[in-house]
């Protein structure tokens, strides 16, 4: 691995438009950057903002969310529902201080594989630039007290 | 009244005297406040745009600097010619387009102090004011003295509606905003089918030959369409059917006499405007009967004598009258 | 972090594929498969393969001689999209006994090793996806597909030939069919045409038999003048709620006699069949061959209507067929499957003003000179210029008018070459006028197309291959005058020409039908950008849509000549007997579905689906969702506030383990 | 001394509301008193910590746990409290997910102190900053240290049954009493370890009885913007950012009731791993928009986000802190 810092980037696409162009920039042979490990929803609609949150606490850099051109919805307007959760989604993770430009929302339909592979290489850029996020594990949960067990202090 | 930054460019004070005038009799009436833009310069016209982007559009955009430094009422630049119209409007739209370009241009403004910020104003002609500001209803109010019977040749030129970055107009390829014009002015307005072709640019410049048949192709079309006059909203449009139609006629060996008056000439006209507050009178194909047949009356302006052409090379004495010699007989009496 | 380091519940294998090289070559297959045997041991992985071909029959025989010997319960293949194989390794599994939606792909293929350059990085990130989908699976669930019966009768919307098409298979193969046409007869553009390419058989001809057909067949009942208002249900119960328009004339009565049109004082433009370029009376059938044979009375228009008197028709009509009071009804139809052959627009020529269309008086569209050249046509068939007499003596016809062209349509119109060659054709033939033909490039890629193509050739029309700037009547040279005016600039030749011709023919594109997104939204099916119906696969599977029970046919999903047209009826109609006699139909069981202990009946997920399949039950004051219509989207189970909606195969616990998967260390 | 099984009850980081709760349950008390041996009760009688450490472990019966771990001491008790207790109960909502306290996660410690100890409204002529040990003649005085973080009492020890609420209803907490008294009476079972007593597991929409459309919503507003409010309709219905349909219904909605939006402290519902992830996807289903600026413009009505949907859940949310919080606190 390179010297730089390789950003870690969950994604989370619709199954007939972005994962589809997700197929379509590897049948087209697209190069783009690594950074990114897809999960496959039915569509963006499904996106609950714990997802986020999770892969966020869990050691991700930057979530990327992705579904069909607004219009273009496989359930016909379902996209529209993920972009407002989507923005107020943005707005409250601000509160914790996390950048907006850590979490995307791209459209791509099933035919712009290429579209999709760009969008991720200039996302993984932004997050690069913002640096690890590596939001902590809380260590201090793992050795809770047990019940009638370790003297304290 | 509404408020325009007005950016008069080169020729309104000079070649298109006769544009700056009608323009400026017509705002009045029309509400429109014109407030000339302090400092302005040349647009760049059309040439070196393409030798020099970046020296090109900085100093079209020192334009614009100056213009949002000066912004009044209305964010808005007014350029009548089209040409400074295009240039205004493609400096923003690259600028806005492409923000390195736009820093680079700003950077070279920063030299003379001065900063653009792209998309801060809107460049529109003054057609696009008059129809879509105006409108033509409050157009047609004014009209007193209609333009019934003159038919015109409504041609708008090549810049105004391409690329039409902010669709002001209703086709690229066919607007009809000045057939509507003229329209409500009364006039009989022809359906000039190449209102949006070249003029010739500065071919008449760089090649002539080129420019004429341009011209020709304008002329003779409004000609067969019968048209009065052409009518026009552009000052290279003007210059070059106007000026350059002579030498086109010597070219062809043609003897078309066709007026190309701006569009706010006619508009003064219908508005009861005397013509000469008009700049009537310094077309070279002159209008003065186009406008007679619908009873308007252009004063001969007093052409300044011609002055006698400097005599060139040596000079040269008038050729003496012949005397014929009578034969003598002093010969004979020599030759004795 | 996920702290369950118990034993693990599951039995999981993963099988990582080779694909050759495809992957092998920029992933390091043996590596990721001791590393999820090392690392997913906790997670319940007891073997882990790699193989050549995982698709292969060996592949998958491999599995399912684990799935018998170990007593897996889950599989994991890291392979290629699931897109492609998905099925392939559920039904192996399946026949292993194992329910085929306990068994997940991994792409490897299309999201790695196809799309990356670094094999170790590719590795690294072919490991955390294999640990994502190991930890999804053990939430997964064994599903069964729902079942729903399918109510035998169908609804054809669309009555071109299409839908006609579609609609007499169905009925042939002895189902009631419901026709629904919203112009006053069947038979769409297709009726329209004089002839049709590359037979140059007579249009009418051919369709006219088929028309008849539809509309004496025992089992079509034919709704003509009629529109779909509503669609409610889902595949195999759907009710649908049609408008019957007030044709004023009592159909029971009217015998078609046609008095009441040669009565009627009053004539109109006729912008539907005539395109704009012929005549009709206000009470009128469109065509002298219209089926029904029955005459709507344009109530606009009705001098009666609009002033009270004249009522010729009703004078005149020999069985008072004529019914001033008729109202628009509405009819309600239970179906199990919808065609939809709505069929297309054509586009508006008027759009390119630089050649002229609606400003020149001899510029032509395309569908104007069908009718001009139809021996039913304004003209009786003899081709002339607008004054309606002078013959041209030379045309020029103009290719990809609106299409293949970034201002209008980028997409190709597939008709408008072979329909050009049609009328070039046609008016050597009926005028012995000169014929341009500009054209970009010449698409005749079908049966006999071409050799059609090259008989015009030698009838001597002539080719200039260039897109025309300008059609104009301004002209510049002598021999110009009067004319039109062709500016092209001859690629071939690498010149500029102009061409002065007496007549242009404006070869318009076709787009889909201006109302086409209400009806997509009407029917649960959506666009695409440029506006024609997304099939659920534009090659394996293209007369059906997302939606279960919606098909479409014709040129709803794009530009089509006559043959596929009708084969795509055909096709849907073939669809659509198979899911009757199956009597019922499996759905996928990806599904939401309502706790209703835990539902507070907020109704905040009341207004999210675009299919109606949530409902509100007041009384007791929780929301159900109806499995049948809801089509696993998921958006209200993300929506839930007090979480009581869960998802099938992508619930919280799958998503949140693949998250806790994906981002662990490799 | 008595054989009665014993009682405990504490508080951390709280606001002592939660023991007025329980004192709210009028003579229920003395059935309390009747049946146990109260052993520790800081509020309500003198006991010293040692006096715990002295206890056998695991002797007493039921620990009722308010208050958050805000420093060592809240911490260190904790651990005391689940050695000696059989059942550990989080009572209340600071001690199940750390409530009004744990938004302090949102800003560093020395942002704390600075705001309590040297802002222009604090009168603090000396200017105390309070040290946690200090030399005195008498010898060293000691103050428990801060936490960088607020934590609930789950996140330090292990915990057997959450009672949420700010504070517990009294009627609910009269409930648990009679439960825990029956199951010693051996007429009833305990419920299975780490389940939620005095509580429901629908939400508070549930309880709630105004009318609910379908919901489109076209604007936020605060309550003060909407005069009068209708007492039938459904408070989010009315533009105002109602928490009720994510929270654990048990309060009777009490709020809605009387005419003010739910402010959700009794946490998620049952299953819910983040409450404010909820309210996001609820808030924004309903919104009314398609355009992305129109969208904006009405999520505008939402002003502090992170502190609407957080309020009380914060500390126990999946990311529990802000990053200017634990970045400088040094995690």
């Amino acid at each position: 691995m390179s010297e730089q810092f390789e950003p870690v980037i969950v994604g989370f696409t619709c199954n007939w438009c972005s994962y589809r162009a997700a197929d379509a920039a590897g049948t087209a042979r697209v190069k783009y950057a690594p950074n990114v490990r897809l999960i496959r929803l039915m569509c963006s609609g499904r996106l609950d903002p714990t997802f986020v949150m999770k892969a966020l606490a869990g050691g991700a850099d930057g979530v990327m969310i992705s579904g069909c051109h607004p219009g273009d919805c496989h359930y016909i307007e379902q996209n529209y529902k993920a972009l407002r959760r989507f923005l107020l989604l943005r707005r409250t993770l601000k509160g914790f201080g996390v950048e907006p430009e850590r979490i995307k929302l791209i459209w791509a339909s099933a035919a712009e594989g290429m579209r999709l592979a760009h969008e991720i290489d200039s996302f993984v850029e932004e997050v690069r630039k913002l640096g690890p996020l590596n939001w902590p594990t809380w260590k201090d949960d793992q050795h809770k007290a047990e019940p009638v067990m370790e003297v304290t202090a | 009244m509404s408020e325009y930054i007005y950016y008069p460019g080169c020729s309104m004070e000079s070649s298109a005297r006769a544009y700056g005038d009608s323009m400026r009799a017509i705002c009045k009436p029309l509400g429109i406040d014109l407030k000339e833009m302090d400092d302005w310069n040349c647009c760049g016209a059309t040439e070196y745009l393409s030798l020099a982007k970046l020296p090109a559009y900085s100093l079209i955009a020192r334009n614009l600097a100056l213009a949002e430094q000066q912004i009044n009422g209305s964010h808005t630049v007014v350029a009548p010619c089209s040409a400074c119209f295009l240039n205004l409007s493609k400096a923003d739209h690259y600028m806005l387009e492409s923000p390195t370009f736009g820093e680079q241009v700003n950077e070279a403004l920063a030299a003379g102090g001065l900063h653009y910020t792209p998309g801060k104003l809107t460049i529109r002609h003054l057609l696009d004011v008059l129809i879509n500001d105006v409108g033509l209803d409050k157009i047609k109010e004014q009209v007193v003295k209609p333009l019934a019977g003159l038919r015109v040749a409504p041609y708008i030129g090549c810049m105004l509606p391409r690329p039409d970055y902010s669709n002001h107009y209703s086709d690229s390829e066919y607007p009809t905003e000045l057939d509507d014009l003229m329209r409500a002015l009364g006039a009989e307005v022809i359906d000039f089918p190449l209102k949006t072709h070249c003029c010739g640019g500065h071919m008449t410049q760089i090649s002539p030959d080129t420019a004429f048949e341009l011209i020709r192709r304008l002329i003779s079309a409004a000609d067969q369409f019968e048209a009065d006059v052409i009518a026009v909203v552009c000052p290279m449009c003007q210059m070059n059917l106007d000026a350059f139609q002579g030498q086109m006629n010597q070219h062809f060996h043609t003897k078309y006499k066709m007026p190309i008056l701006f569009f706010t000439q006619l508009i003064g006209v219908a508005f009861g405007e005397k013509p000469e507050a008009l700049g009537f009178g310094t077309e070279l194909v002159s209008a003065r009967d186009a406008m007679q047949r619908i009873g308007v009356q252009i004063p001969v302006v007093e052409q300044a004598a011609a002055k006698p052409r400097k005599v060139e090379g040596l000079p040269m004495r008038p050729p003496r009258v012949k005397t014929g010699r009578k034969p003598g007989n002093g010969h004979k009496e020599a030759s004795k | 972090m996920s702290a369950e380091e118990k034993t693990p519940k599951e039995k999981i294998g993963v099988y990582v594929c080779h694909c050759g090289t495809n992957i092998a070559g920029m992933v390091d297959v043996v590596g990721v498969r001791d590393w999820a045997q090392e690392h997913l041991g906790k997670d319940g992985v007891v073997i882990s393969r790699d193989y050549k071909f995982m698709c292969s029959s060996l592949g998958q025989e491999l599995i399912e001689k684990d799935i018998k010997e170990l007593g897996l319960t889950r599989v994991v293949v890291a392979a290629c999209s699931p897109h492609l194989h998905e099925k392939t390794f559920r039904t192996a599994a399946e026949r292993a006994g194992l329910n085929p939606y306990l068994t997940e792909l991994v792409s490897i293929r299309e999201q790695v090793s196809w799309v990356h350059t670094d094999k170790a990085v590719a590795t690294e990130k072919s490991k955390s996806l294999v640990a994502g989908t190991v930890k999804r699976i053990v939430y997964n669930e064994a599903l069964e597909k729902l079942k729903v019966p399918i109510n035998p009768n169908t609804l054809v919307v669309g009555g071109g030939i299409a839908g006609i098409q579609a609609a007499l298979e169905i009925a042939n193969g002895g189902f009631h069919v419901y026709l629904v046409e919203r112009e006053p007869s069947i038979g769409g553009h297709m009726a329209q045409f004089d002839k049709t390419f590359p037979t140059l058989d007579c249009s009418a001809c051919i369709l006219t038999p088929r028309m008849v057909e539809a509309g004496t067949h025992p089992n079509i009942t034919l709704l003509t003048w009629s529109e779909v208002m509503n669609v409610s249900g889902y595949i195999g119960s759907f009710n649908v709620t049609i408008k019957k328009k007030a044709r004023f004339v009592n159909e029971e009565l009217c015998t078609g006699c046609g008095i009441c049109m040669e009565k009627c004082p009053l004539k109109v433009i006729d912008d539907v069949y005539e395109a704009g370029l012929g005549f009709r009376k206000v009470i009128y059938t469109p065509f002298a061959q219209a089926v029904p044979k029955y005459p709507v009375l344009d109530k606009p228009n009705c001098t009666y209507f609009k002033n009270g008197k004249c009522k010729a028709c009703e004078k005149f009509c020999p069985t008072n067929a004529i019914d001033f009071n008729q109202q628009d009804e509405t009819l309600n139809v239970e179906v199990g499957n919808i065609i939809l052959a709505t069929g297309y627009d054509l586009f508006d020529a008027g759009k390119v003003t630089n050649y002229g269309y609606g400003r020149l008086a001899n510029v032509f569209t395309s569908m104007e000179f069908e009718r001009l050249c139809n021996a039913s046509g304004p003209t009786n068939g003899e081709i002339t210029l607008r004054d309606g007499k002078t013959k041209p003596e030379s045309v020029g016809i103009i290719h990809c008018v609106g299409s293949r062209d970034k201002n209008f349509n980028n997409y190709c119109s597939t008709i408008c070459c072979m329909q050009s060659l049609k009328f070039a054709h046609i008016v050597k033939e009926r005028t012995g006028a000169n014929v341009y033909e500009f054209y970009i490039d010449m698409r005749t890629a079908a049966k006999s197309y071409d050799e059609f193509y090259q008989r015009i050739l030698e009838e001597g029309t002539l080719f200039v291959r260039g897109k025309v700037a300008e059609v104009t009547d301004a002209a510049r040279n002598p021999g110009e005058e009067g004319k039109l005016i062709i500016q092209v600039e001859d690629t071939l030749a690498g010149k500029q020409r102009r061409i002065p011709v007496d007549m242009v023919v404006l070869s318009s594109g076709i787009e889909p039908r201006a109302d086409a997104k209400q009806t997509g939204k009407l029917f649960g099916i959506s666009c695409s950008s440029d506006g024609w119906y997304i099939e659920r696969h534009p090659k394996l599977d293209p007369v059906t849509t997302m939606t279960e029970g919606i098909l479409i046919a014709g040129c709803a999903s794009g530009p089509k000549d006559i043959p596929s047209s009708v084969s795509q009826g055909a096709a849907a109609a073939a669809r659509v007997l198979d899911k009757i006699l199956q009597k019922e139909v499996e759905l996928e069981p990806i599904r939401a579905s309502v706790d209703e202990a835990k539902c507070s009946g907020c109704r905040i997920c009341n207004n999210l689906c675009p299919f109606n399949a949530i409902s509100f039950i007041d009384d007791l004051a929780v929301t159900r969702i109806n499995p049948a219509l809801c089509q696993g989207c998921g958006t209200c189970v993300a929506a839930c506030p007090a979480g009581a909606i869960n998802g099938t195969g992508f619930s919280n616990e799958q998503i949140f383990a693949q998250i806790d998967g994906i981002l662990m260390a490799v | 001394m008595s054989n009665k099984p014993k009682f405990a009850m504490y508080w951390a980081a709280s606001c002592g509301g939660c023991e007025i709760a329980v004192l709210n349950i009028h003579e229920k008390i003395l059935d309390v008193d009747a049946n146990f041996d109260v052993v520790f009760w800081p509020v309500a009688m003198d006991a010293k910590y040692h006096d715990v450490e002295a206890m056998e472990d695991g002797s007493i019966l039921l620990t009722l746990f308010n208050g958050g771990m805000r420093n060592d001491e809240n911490e260190a008790i904790a651990r005391l409290l689940r050695r000696k207790s059989k059942i550990l109960v989080a009572f209340g909502s600071c001690a199940t997910e750390g409530c009004i306290p744990g938004l302090a996660n949102l800003s560093p410690v020395e942002e704390l102190f600075d705001i309590a100890y040297h802002t222009v409204s604090t009168n603090n002529p000396h200017n105390i900053h309070p040290q946690t040990s200090f030399e005195v003649p008498e010898g060293t005085l000691t103050l428990p240290t801060m936490n960088p973080i607020v934590k609930t009492l789950a996140q330090v020890v292990d915990v057997d049954y959450y009672m949420p609420g700010c504070p517990p209803e009294s009627h609910q907490i009269a409930a648990v009493i009679d439960l825990v008294i029956q199951v010693l009476q051996g007429k009833a079972q305990l419920p299975p370890k780490g389940s939620y007593i005095g509580a429901g597991n629908s939400t508070v929409c549930d309880e709630c009885k105004r009318d609910r459309n379908v919901k489109t919503i076209t604007a936020f507003k605060r309550i003060q913007e909407v005069a009068p409010v209708d007492p039938k309709l459904c408070i989010l219905e009315q533009g105002v950012p109602c928490n009720g349909p994510a929270t654990r219904s048990g309060c009777n909605a009490r709020c809605p009731t009387v005419g003010a939006q739910c402010i959700g402290c009794y946490g998620p519902a049952e299953g819910v791993i983040d409450y404010g992830a909820r309210l996001i996807t609820a808030f924004a289903s309903v919104v009314d928009a398609r355009e992305p600026a129109e969208i904006e413009a009405i999520l505008d009505g939402i002003p502090d986000p992170t502190g609407q949907f957080y309020r009380f859940n914060l500390a126990d949310s999946l990311l529990r802190a802000s990053t200017k919080a634990w970045k400088k606190n040094g995690h």
